[in-house]
């Protein structure tokens, strides 16, 4: 579960990690008086949790209220569906940092990165300049010592009493990290002002899904879906992710969902959804396929192989879903594993056709998906002319 | 034998008391695995069929003689507990089906095991089969048709897919020597170099097939095994998520890339440049396998 | 630091593991209003640190509040100078068991003890039936792991529901051992009560005094001292021991301290009390005599070999004190170490003689101990006959 | 070569730029210790005489090669910190000075070194010492009349009490092969056993002295390895604390006794059992070192 700029910043506050003066606006004119409260100038800052908003332009600067409610306006109105700005003081820094603590996997440790040349993406630095980089393994059992904070603190050049701040600093982000299950903490840039303080310029943390039983604090905002039907999804416990193409994917298992999605893309189809019933949900085919539906697929491609997650019950639950939902586009099966002759049979018996082959099934429904748009087309009497 | 388990592997069920874990432990116990006890506090002097149950792990061990290998049917949150009560217990093997093991955990469980030489297979796996000896987790019982035993290793982060891809090595008439789920996590307990180290000394293993996907670095790992030389069998791959859009995690936990390493692309790359076999999709799987074993 | 039984339990409270209603009192009325509040039957027991106390009688149990009121001024008027009770509901018990949590030095771990036979002393059991008790060792690394809990805990012997609750309690015993620096967390007896439930009946806790400036939340009580000089002495930071005997110890480092102690009892002499001024107190030497002087000792015996604490420091010192302090008694030195020579000069120029064999200056310091007993014997007319 | 150390130990210094712990660092290489940097955070590039100061052990060892020991001078609360830092460099031969380390940090110091196969000498201890080589710690520049070269190992547990014995040691015509301090408090991070160990196999040393005290099993554990004939040398011991009253902690914070275990009079008796020569004063220890060596 990502943050926001805003909840990470305030977790920062929490432990004791400076960060610039700053609120949260919903609307221009609210950015246009926090402005005036915090004093000029201020950065504008869209909250969203895709990346790139920089570039995007999301990120203003305001050197009076009236040009942050303007900044602020331009922000909400953009197409990247911003609910919320935080408008924050801007500050005049000598110098960027980075700092950042994330799993290394192979390891079972903790990884601390930092580099007294922040403010650029770190892959792009571990490519171009890896000797710039500082990196510190934390054991998992035994946590961050303090010795590894000052050392990777004084191991940045940096003058000794910024050093023992950026210390304070790892340790401060080890304890938020470590204490909230993160997956990810990151501060970059670190702005070092004149004055010798250190500031927080972003923060960027995520918290371990499989973890929140432990952090009731977090709870997903309803922002933070890419559409109503992926909340709703979540809500249901079920793997979900939206796309606008034209096939929905209503398969079992992880891995062979993003095979079919593979698939579907090689042979020239669309994807309108990706979604798992299988595992735990395999009993809920209905509330799979009524979510499928709501994005007016031309195609429901069901695709399983389950072991644990019944055919025969997959199929059972997707005739009655046929029967109570009526959906208007084709739908294909691809049925397989435990209970499969069953499930074939159910599935003949509603007059549904049973695939064993995986890409037979995904050429059949990329085809169908075709064949429906090239009707659309030309029941609205456009053309699309190159396509076979 | 085969890798991990065989028939004389004494295993040791945590969890086998609840509706799955009983279901999956009979099942293990009817395919040949030699279970000589349950665990589950508080449930001491109970019985599922003729299996013992016991309060703790080293009541069993003190009960039943030491296990060599654990199958664990615990909750996530659990997890961590149970898989330190068998390393602490010096059981070897464990093979954890837990899917939702928080992040952190997930790390000390790795660290552990590595520092004691231990093997902890998943989470999120359906475990591991040596088809015809013996099972540790979740497995067909109609078995036969997707996994025959045979002279493949096959190594997996997935399940429904392995079902799929498996099926494909049958039909091109191979059968599995052991199937090993790595399990679809960003931390798995124990990594496809692993396993595949494992597979280069059994010689009841002729090639092995590797059902990868996007995300985390186990395929660039066994990449540079094969380019060191460690590996000398051939590998035939398939890596799911060749078109997955960045920043986005496809299904399990740990299928997402970001900052352009650890896509499938990228993954098939480097395979194939140090010497693999890489199906683009998984209906090649048998093919590229009989080419390379020449048959 | 050893805390009394109320404290201990005001700490099991806060870790959530049960105890018995109980409020404390300072007077035998207060005790009875208590005890009235509370609900019969009640057990008054003194708030003091020696062990012992139920065989001394400082345990009471009373049926009514004029019962209790009986038992409280008992207590309170006894020679062990009890100067709080606690004033407990008496509770019915099905059995008593018994946890504790202390280190393993040599292992470097903590070492959890449980028995379902508790109320006796655990070392009397471990002599007598060692195989009625539980040995968990818990990593000092890694902490307690919740199966370690459960294993001992269905190892008692004990019903499922029982054994649950005997394993929560473990945990939060090790969560206060463990959050508060504990040298000892101990529970004997652990009450089964008829209704299933489990209570503390005794809390026996120590604090690590090298710990404490993690807790400021302890301070050292005054009641806990045995004397106002060791009050005294323990906020100079000074080492000592209260005795009632002839000779006041004034030496430097611990083993040899604990040496001469060892050697005036040899040579048929008494300890007044046992005091270090070594270590980062060898200028203090005239506080450290002031705190002897105010036992009235026959002798001050003074050994010293240190290396750091310079005996020619130690000796200008002495001089000094003894200018301002004019102690009644003789005072035998035997100083060595660094500055040794220049320290014998110091001495001789001050009237003092320098010895230089530390069995030498405890027979000195016992004979004229005993010469000053038999003086003050036959000024008051008394006559040691016996003695020598 | 002596046990632990000698002239060509690498030592590096913790704590080295304070006022005593530069004043012993001085005294360390004016006694021919082979000191090669000092770790003071914050103050590196100064120098403490020709000695370089550097950040951290990393960056020392970084710049001057590995060190094969280290004298912390750091105070008790970060005497933990400190000696992770040196066991995480591999760092192999720890000795601290520090006077009240927290109990539970000892302990996971101990455990730390022992996991590791490391030594961790103190805390609270003068150090350890091979008189004419090398010194880790604070011992008298007086030193030739106390702590002169010859064949007998010192292992001690106090600090002006060692100054008293070994000079009686010397006054009997013997002189000190090394002299360890295993230190004050309830849980020194090595024990008497271990440093036994090291004086049989020192070929240098002819006979052990062990200056004891009530408290704790060291004594008892040393009992234990002569009575299994793991010492085969002769052991003369002292045991501080024989009329100690129970319950008081006699000035060291090992030193008390409760339950009737751990007494100095009982550590006597083990020890004699078992075949030690057991001086009931100090004084005694020469002669019985004498009687034991036949002079």
């Amino acid at each position: 579960m990502k943050l926001h700029e805003f909840q990470a910043k305030a977790l920062f506050r929490e432990y004791g990690i400076p960060v610039p003066r700053g609120e949260l606006a919903e609307s221009a004119e609210e950015a246009g008086s926090i402005a005036q409260r915090i004093g000029m100038p201020v950065v504008i800052k869209a909250q969203v949790l895709r990346g790139g908003r920089g570039k995007a332009g999301l990120v203003r600067r305001a050197a009076s209220p009236a040009e942050a409610i303007d900044a602020a306006r331009a922000i909400l109105a953009s197409d990247w569906k911003v609910r919320r700005v935080l408008v924050e003081q801007a500050l005049e820094y000598e110098r960027e940092l980075y700092l950042s603590l994330s799993p290394d996997p192979v390891a079972g440790a903790h990884l601390i990165l930092a580099s007294a040349e922040g403010g650029v993406e770190i892959e792009d630095m571990a490519r171009s300049a890896p000797e710039k980089i500082q990196r510190v393994r934390v054991e998992s059992m035994r946590g961050l010592m303090p010795w590894q904070a000052r050392h990777i603190a004084f191991s940045l050049g940096l003058k000794t009493e910024t050093a023992r701040k950026v210390a304070h600093i790892i340790e401060q982000l080890y304890a938020l990290y470590a204490g909230r299950d993160a997956e990810l903490a990151e501060i970059n840039p670190l702005f070092l002002l004149p004055d010798g303080s250190l500031v927080a310029g972003d923060a960027k943390v995520a918290i371990d899904d499989n973890a929140l039983f432990r952090h009731p604090e977090f709870s997903q905002d309803s922002a933070d879906f890419d559409s109503d039907i992926a909340r709703e999804a979540a809500a249901e416990g079920i793997p979900y992710l939206q796309f606008d193409g034209d096939i929905s994917l209503m398969c079992a298992g992880a891995g062979l969902t993003t095979a079919v999605y593979d698939l579907v893309v090689d042979f020239g189809g669309t994807v309108a959804n990706y979604l798992e019933f299988g595992g735990p949900n395999y009993r809920k085919s209905v509330r799979a396929m009524e979510l499928c539906i709501r994005n007016a697929p031309k195609v429901i491609l069901i695709v399983t192989f389950g072991t644990i997650a019944r055919a025969d019950v997959m199929a059972e639950g997707i005739v009655e879903a046929i029967g109570r939902l009526r959906p208007a586009c084709p739908i294909v099966t691809c049925i397989r594993g435990t209970g499969e002759d069953k499930a074939h049979e159910i599935l003949r018996a509603a007059g549904l056709q049973p695939l064993t082959d995986t890409e037979e099934a995904v050429r059949i429904a990329v085809a169908l998906a075709r064949q429906a748009a090239d009707r659309e087309a030309g029941e609205t009497g456009a053309s699309h002319g190159g396509r076979a | 034998m085969s890798i991990l388990i065989d028939t004389t592997t004494r295993v040791l069920v945590m969890g086998a008391t609840g509706a799955e874990g009983s279901f999956w432990t009979g099942h293990m116990m009817a395919m040949g695995t030699h279970v000589i006890a349950a665990v589950t506090p508080g449930k001491e002097g109970e019985r599922i069929g003729d299996l013992p149950v016991f309060h703790s792990v080293r009541r069993a061990i003190d009960a039943r003689g030491q296990a060599d290998a654990a199958m664990l049917f615990v909750p996530p949150r659990f997890t961590k507990d149970a898989v330190f009560e068998c390393l602490d217990a010096g059981i070897r093997l464990i093979v954890t089906a837990a899917d939702g093991i928080p992040l952190h955990d997930a790390l000390q469980i790795r660290a552990a095991s590595r520092e004691r030489g231990c093997m902890v297979v998943g989470g999120n796996t359906s475990g591991i089969i040596s088809p015809g000896k013996a099972m540790l987790g979740m497995f067909p019982y109609w078995i036969e048709r997707v996994y025959k035993p045979g002279t493949i290793g096959v190594m997996t982060r997935s399940g429904s897919l392995t079902n799929e891809v498996t099926s494909m090595v049958v039909r091109a008439g191979f059968g599995v020597s052991t199937l090993a789920g790595v399990g679809g996590d960003p931390v798995p307990g124990m990594r496809f170099a692993e396993v595949l180290r494992l597979f280069e000394q059994d010689s009841e293993t002729e090639a092995v097939v590797m059902i990868g996907e996007l995300g985390g670095t186990m395929e660039e790992e066994v990449a540079d095994q094969l380019a060191s030389g460690a590996f000398t069998k051939p590998l035939v791959a398939f890596i799911g998520g060749r078109h997955a859009p960045e920043g986005k995690r496809m299904g399990h936990a740990g299928a997402i890339t970001s900052g352009g390493t650890g896509g499938a692309r990228y993954k098939m790359e480097r395979l194939r440049a140090a010497g693999a076999l890489v199906a683009e999709r998984a209906s090649q799987t048998g093919t590229l396998l009989a080419q390379a074993l020449h048959r």
